[in-house]
């Protein structure tokens, strides 16, 4: 009889009714659950954080341990079964984010799969993709204001970097207790770029402006494509060595893919490589979200603050394109400033699809690809950046 | 010391910026070393690398019919544009 | 001289000449590989399997160290190579079975692979794969008299489930010791089910029985096949917590499938990643198949006791069956109840082909689909059960 | 404290029953609630994700030749047989 | 003010300004890099290796840590975070080097890939494949007077085994502090059998056993193929059991090949999991060649002696098969004696070449294929009995 | 004990010759064994095996015009050699 009850006492309908905060979580899963996959938001990432989400928040079920990651480094001792824990699936896929090597693997695949070529046609596209960091820093100040910590404010204001895997190595690193609403701002909003962005992008521009008709670019030899990895990887470790494994990561991916004698690992870096990463960061990105954590006000505030670094990084950008404007003889369209924000290739595709509203002549994609990632090389340099002050 | 906000936003911006212009000069640099050192038929090369849409454009603007050139264009541009393929509307083939 | 001596000492011809029980560990190798190639044994996992006891029973080699695992715990302490041990390459793929980690992915690569449809379109398909559990349960009353003790016998058990990574999943938590003749035991019988079912189910069904026409399925929409996942990772979590890494691996791969915007990442699931695993685990479930565990009248015992599981399983689904039809009024055909033990999709076929052998145009392959894959969550369930009462 | 085998055995099969039969009766619920709130042409939007051989015989059922059409359920079932196709013959072609 | 010093003591100008050495390493990366691009030397590892060297040498970017692997070992405690070190994303990845399994891996993709038929229709070719290894000890003996101790000078002759994964796993185990110069100087030279090789050949080659034209390979019975990796697995591991992991890999590999019901994981074993590996070994490998170990005159001694080497393993092939002209009725081309260096399938291919050009109508091609594979054996054999004498 | 030279080297050399020169001895064996074991029909067997090019001369063998048979040998090596094919010629068709 005792034994029935010790088995009752194991399932989940008895823990839930003595912490029943769970359910919510359950709910929030199956809300992002429907975002992914009816609303189609981020899904290759959304729907594994979900599912994860929906794990770690099964009671009983000890997919995921928070203690075994406590105050910030790995408890190892605690890994062989030997304590009172024994480690669930997602404590050791976990791993591959705590100790940083899931994002550099999925950077490594997006390098495979990005084209630098508008960008070195027109360089003055890095610009743009340093303004749109200015959401990084304002979120940051903002963050702190609202009592969070300089390394959760860091954190925070990385999600207006619009990169993923950017913002989810710079959380890892410094404010490992607000992975699960950082990620989840993150993706979504990645998501409702051509919702964010639009609005902002139409009120900071005037008609004319969103009217420009931009210059063909000019074409990119092959040697120019593979000798840009290497100037940006050794520039960028120098200035900041802190966002070496991003930058470096993205940079051997592209070195894969432009040199052309390494298809073969090109291939695998951006298809089978990227896809199991993606599945083990997702679910245990989305098993860090446990109702202890993830139900307080600091994720209201996180998501309110990420939309916030949204729409300024987009202003960011538009408005240092008007000002280039002021000096320049070639007037650049101030529309593709907004995809300096990153968000690839999605925030070059609002360029394109705001700009053509005025003028459907206009084909401004291929002139936004070169801000939108130049995003990426800034978003990096700017994480680099707080990792070193505050890492 | 915690460090004021003034410093970090200062510090950040400028990082980012002083390493971004850094690029852009070095990109504009090795662009010119790359001309200067490539030997003869340059375009050659580039057409073959150009596959992207718009670089097709330098062979295809003499062709006369420039209506043509833009549908083609539009193609290119709204297979790329994928999913949001609705939003994307050709009006008229005009001049431009 | 003395270093010619020393040299020849390592070699294998003289330790074998000590002991020269690995020989008969080679030969057993040599016969499992022949099982695997000519006779097509599942393959994919016997191969390696027996490779697995081939390298681990070559003397010297070094290959698998039991002692890195001594006591159920990982040893991590002796894993640097500072100690007397250098741990081997099958060591280190050891730790994704002994730490639960391949058992889940392939699992999920399952579910990527699984249409549960005809699952949902005759849910009473579900109680099938209840009753062939049956099995299990007997099996471990009978193990547990031989001697066994109950973490061990529920692993003997649970080679009733014909589900390979359920079966690793149990066994390595609860016996590891008997992970070798397990999982050989699993794969075999596995194989073996168009030779252990048939007669079995011709001696539970009259003729008329065996004869019955089912009516077709009816059509399951998309939308209750992206629910099925959810509702059954929250229920059996809910009601049997230790079942949630098993169940929630195979329905989040069942997810990417169903959901169609992860189309890369089932993709990837059901073919790279579910490969390398199988290589992984594979080599060295079988290199835990060592003569000194393996050479054991208890080996025999295992082999024995999991014939009988799959009969009784086998033999409770098909009564289930019967039973039923007392009271429905759309009789079903009980040879798709012996399809409940898993064993996905040969348990299905086997019923498909008896059936036709009486009934040339008798169609009960989708209907044996239902309770095959009921089976595969009735073992997981099962599973839960064992690992909560004796882990 | 040792489990007694009654116990394991009727504990055992009695949560994989109570689990299954619970199961059973929430897919009967889900259905039912998917199939309210389903708008209109449930028909269309399952004729696409039956594919399933089976799942092709309410449209073919309508075809008078019942013959062709037992020689392609056997066909695709014998697809799906894979390599146990040889244990597998259309004695005849009947009405059933 | 004192915090942008602080930053700015942070960043590579100010450390490399402090230490320069570092950018000879640079330098040299960019150099390993256009062999690979341009010349086309090996890329799939070479470039990999100089993106590794790159990352390494980035002042403060800590890509990677000698001290977590000093003394020979692995320091698991200081691998959490909480000591004095970060670990990096390259100190991860090196742990696949460290303890031995990407070389194997890698040595699995090989064995899928390799067709040993052309061995077994003339076994003779396995005494040129012993014969080739007379590189790896003569240049041991050489290291050794150099100054080198012996487990360094063992590392520095297998080199000359023409084997990259057997090199790799060598020095890891017997040299770490080597990986660096050891692997740049192993997959150059292969890339450099071309150049290396004809001269000795025709220098020690009449131009009439030029011309021998080899009879026909006898067709080889699948039989045949399948026993084969078992053989060779079970013989060599008797032999010499430190060789196990090296030799039981790839014949893995090679039965997935060859049994026919295991395509799926010959087909991930050479393409997704290799490139997976090769990736990650690369760079890892490329990391170890930090600035202090590799500009040393050690890096100049090994280069040196590396070629030699090859060289002595190219001549002792070629003369073993013209010493068995003297016994044998058929005569051999002593061509493809040069083969059993291994450098698979480069070495055959300039056998082919070197043998064309004397009589266009010769097709050595195939004959030397058989050597090319038997070097890979031997190498693995002479790899173990250097370890089991200075392991 | 430090192991001198001459040690290392004929303890090493002698290892891999004596292990290689088993294998041959073991693989001769295997082949007389797989050779008297394997009934009849070895060549249908042995012919689907030996898709090498080489292989495929017993078969050609008798067509009578030898220059087709040496180009499309030819043919299959250069496609095997790959990028090193521009090295390999064939200057005439003549007998052997
Ligand atoms: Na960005
Ligand atoms: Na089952
Ligand atoms: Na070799």
């Amino acid at each position: 009889m005792e034994a029935i009850v010790n088995f009752c006492k194991q399932t989940g309908f008895y823990l839930i009714s003595v912490d029943p905060k769970m359910l919510i979580m359950i709910a929030i899963a199956f809300v992002l659950s429907y975002l992914a996959i009816v609303k189609k938001f981020e899904p290759l990432l959304l729907l594994p954080i979900a599912f994860g989400m929906l794990l770690t928040n099964l009671p009983g079920a000890g997919m995921y341990h928070e203690e075994l990651f406590a105050d910030g480094y790995v408890h190892w001792n605690m890994f062989g079964g030997q304590g009172d824990i024994t480690p669930g699936l997602v404590d050791y896929l976990y791993l591959g984010v705590k100790l940083g090597i899931y994002p550099c693997l999925i950077f490594m695949g997006v390098g495979a799969m990005t084209d630098f070529g508008p960008l070195l046609a027109n360089p003055k596209s890095l610009l743009l993709g340093a303004a749109a960091q200015l959401g990084i820093f304002i979120t940051f100040v903002g963050a702190r204001y609202m009592g969070f910590t300089s390394a959760q404010a860091s954190s925070i204001g990385i999600i207006g970097g619009a990169d993923g895997p950017t913002a989810i190595y710079v959380t890892s690193l410094l404010a490992p207790e607000l992975l699960g609403p950082i990620a989840v701002a993150a993706y979504s909003y990645m998501a409702l770029v051509p919702v964010i962005q639009p609005p902002i992008m139409k009120l900071l521009t005037t008609k004319a402006e969103r009217r420009i008709v931009m210059r063909e670019l000019r074409p990119v030899s092959k040697r120019e494509k593979i000798l840009f990895p290497f100037i940006v990887t050794a520039f960028v470790a120098f200035l900041v060595p802190s966002a070496t494994p991003l930058v470096g990561s993205i940079m051997l991916g592209n070195l894969f893919r432009e040199t052309g004698v390494c298809d073969r690992l090109s291939k695998t870096a951006q298809n089978e490589l990227m896809n199991i990463v993606t599945i083990f960061l997702g679910v245990s990105v989305g098993a860090t979200a446990t109702a202890a954590t993830f139900l307080s006000w600091d994720t209201i505030k996180i998501l309110c603050m990420g939309v916030v670094a949204f729409g300024l990084g987009t202003a960011g950008g538009v408005l240092l394109a008007k000002f280039m404007n002021l000096f320049l003889k070639e007037k650049i369209n101030p529309l593709i400033g907004s995809a300096g924000v990153s968000a690839v290739p999605m925030a070059a595709r609002v360029s394109q699809v705001v700009g053509q509203k005025e003028n459907p002549g206009n084909f401004l994609l291929m002139h936004a690809m070169g801000p939108n990632v130049a995003g990426v090389i800034g978003s990096a340099i700017a994480a680099g950046v707080l990792i070193a002050l505050f890492g | 010391m915690e460090l004021s906000n003034t410093f970090v936003c200062v510090m950040g911006m400028g990082i980012v910026f002083i390493g971004l212009i850094c690029l852009v000069l070095l990109c504009v640099l090795m662009s010119k070393i790359v001309a200067l050192t490539t030997p003869a038929k340059p375009f050659e090369e580039s057409a073959k690398v150009s596959a992207a849409p718009i670089g097709a454009v330098p062979a295809a603007a003499v062709i006369p019919n420039r209506a043509e050139l833009v549908a083609a264009i539009s193609a290119a541009i709204a297979e790329d544009l994928g999913d949001s393929i609705d939003s994307f509307r050709i009006n008229a083939i005009k001049r431009v």
